[in-house]
């Protein structure tokens, strides 16, 4: 049911947006996620960024957390959309878009995809400085921001 | 076997993808990369820290104690940082 | 800093997207919630909502959260967006955009603030059915909701 | 002062605002339920329960036991249902 795109042109948000809620009177939700690629400040700018990606695994990977996901909530549909080759600051890397008929579906199943992408799906950073091109550090945090949706309870279930 | 190279690992093997025929005693993940990084300085460079090391058996994760099998695709890449 | 409007009219929240991030290379991350009046199935079919709201305070109220959204989180930008008068089925009812340099803040902050929109904001739906029209109960589930925020800690901390 | 009435409050009333000069003995949120509901049956039917009314003075959410001061605006609805 959900759509996985890896695409090296852009994606326009509103459109997918809309394809998720039209002549769908249950959707009561929407939750989009988008990354943008930071420009960095000072000695830290950054000029461009290059997203690596193993084709073939990485529509796989993102393709099975997107059926976990339909799976745990009650998705009414889901769109991920990642980009891969060079962009500039200010570029969109990535679109998640939940719709549920109610809210704490759709912001869960957005969390979780983007915990999943960021530690799981085989894509790397190359950021562009003044010194050259430096390959991004994976985060501890990411880690752990994806290990909570491995216990079974989670105090986002009180949410609607 | 395929063997693709992804990121730094990349980098500092110096190509993207190669195909090698290891010895049999070779059997899982952990045992391709120490037969892998005995092959030269650009692989031991490349290895030389194997716990930074992340593996996919026919594009799906593996760890070091998973077994080769008849694996066709191997691929080798730094901690991912999409999203 | 933030953007607060209670409108009859629509939004739209790809315009209020791109407010959010351009000319900010610190914007690593967009949430958007969309709330969208839902139609009802069968003999629950809705024909029509109509959101009643309290002028001055339904501001104040929102203006508030905000306020303390962006005390809590380090966000770049928020803009909340609440539709008065009424609405079809399939029409847009809220916006919600929240803009951090990366995602956790942006997640957080934005269900904080749906969540007090529904329990603390004065709006009152009611919706029309054959029967007539009848006003739409509280749910328990988003007093819980909102209470989650008022634990110190939580678990999403673990979060980037 | 001013009363304001929203959702079925409103509807029960039948007025969307009125102004009011409660006795000096009406001094919270609660007392001054309590006065308005004894003005007729269709205040009784409007205060009914009034553990499900909500008040505001002044355009900030009050308690009961919430003291009227020198309110100028107050004002009854049910639970909030928005969002």
């Amino acid at each position: 049911m959900g759509t996985v795109r890896l695409q090296r042109e852009d994606f326009d948000a509103a459109a997918e947006q809309r394809r998720l809620c039209e002549a769908r009177p249950d959707v009561g939700a929407i939750v989009t996620f988008t990354g943008i690629c930071r420009g960095g400040e000072g000695a830290d700018a950054i000029s461009a960024m290059t997203l690596e990606h193993y084709p073939g695994m990485a529509e796989d990977e993102i393709a099975r957390h997107v059926a976990e996901a339909e799976a745990r909530w009650d998705l009414k549909g889901v769109t991920v959309i990642h980009r891969y080759g060079r962009l500039i600051p200010g570029e969109n890397i990535v679109l998640v878009a939940t719709a549920s008929a109610h809210r704490a579906d759709a912001f869960a199943a957005a969390e979780f995809l983007m915990d999943y992408l960021k530690t799981s799906a085989p894509f790397w950073k190359n950021e562009e400085r003044r010194e050259g091109g430096r390959w991004v550090e994976a985060r501890s945090e990411d880690d752990a921001a994806a290990a909570r949706w491995q216990s079974p309870s989670r105090s986002r279930e009180a949410a609607e | 076997m395929k063997i693709l190279y992804f990121a730094w690992v990349r980098e500092r093997v110096g190509k993207t993808e190669e195909t090698v025929e290891p010895p049999a005693h070779v059997r899982t993940v952990g045992e391709l990369v120490a037969w892998l990084a005995a092959r030269g300085e650009e692989y031991a460079y490349a290895f030389e820290n194997p716990k930074v090391i992340r593996a996919a058996i026919d594009r799906t994760h593996a760890k070091p104690e998973t077994a080769l099998g008849a694996a066709r695709e191997i691929a080798f890449f730094p901690p991912m940082t999409g999203g």
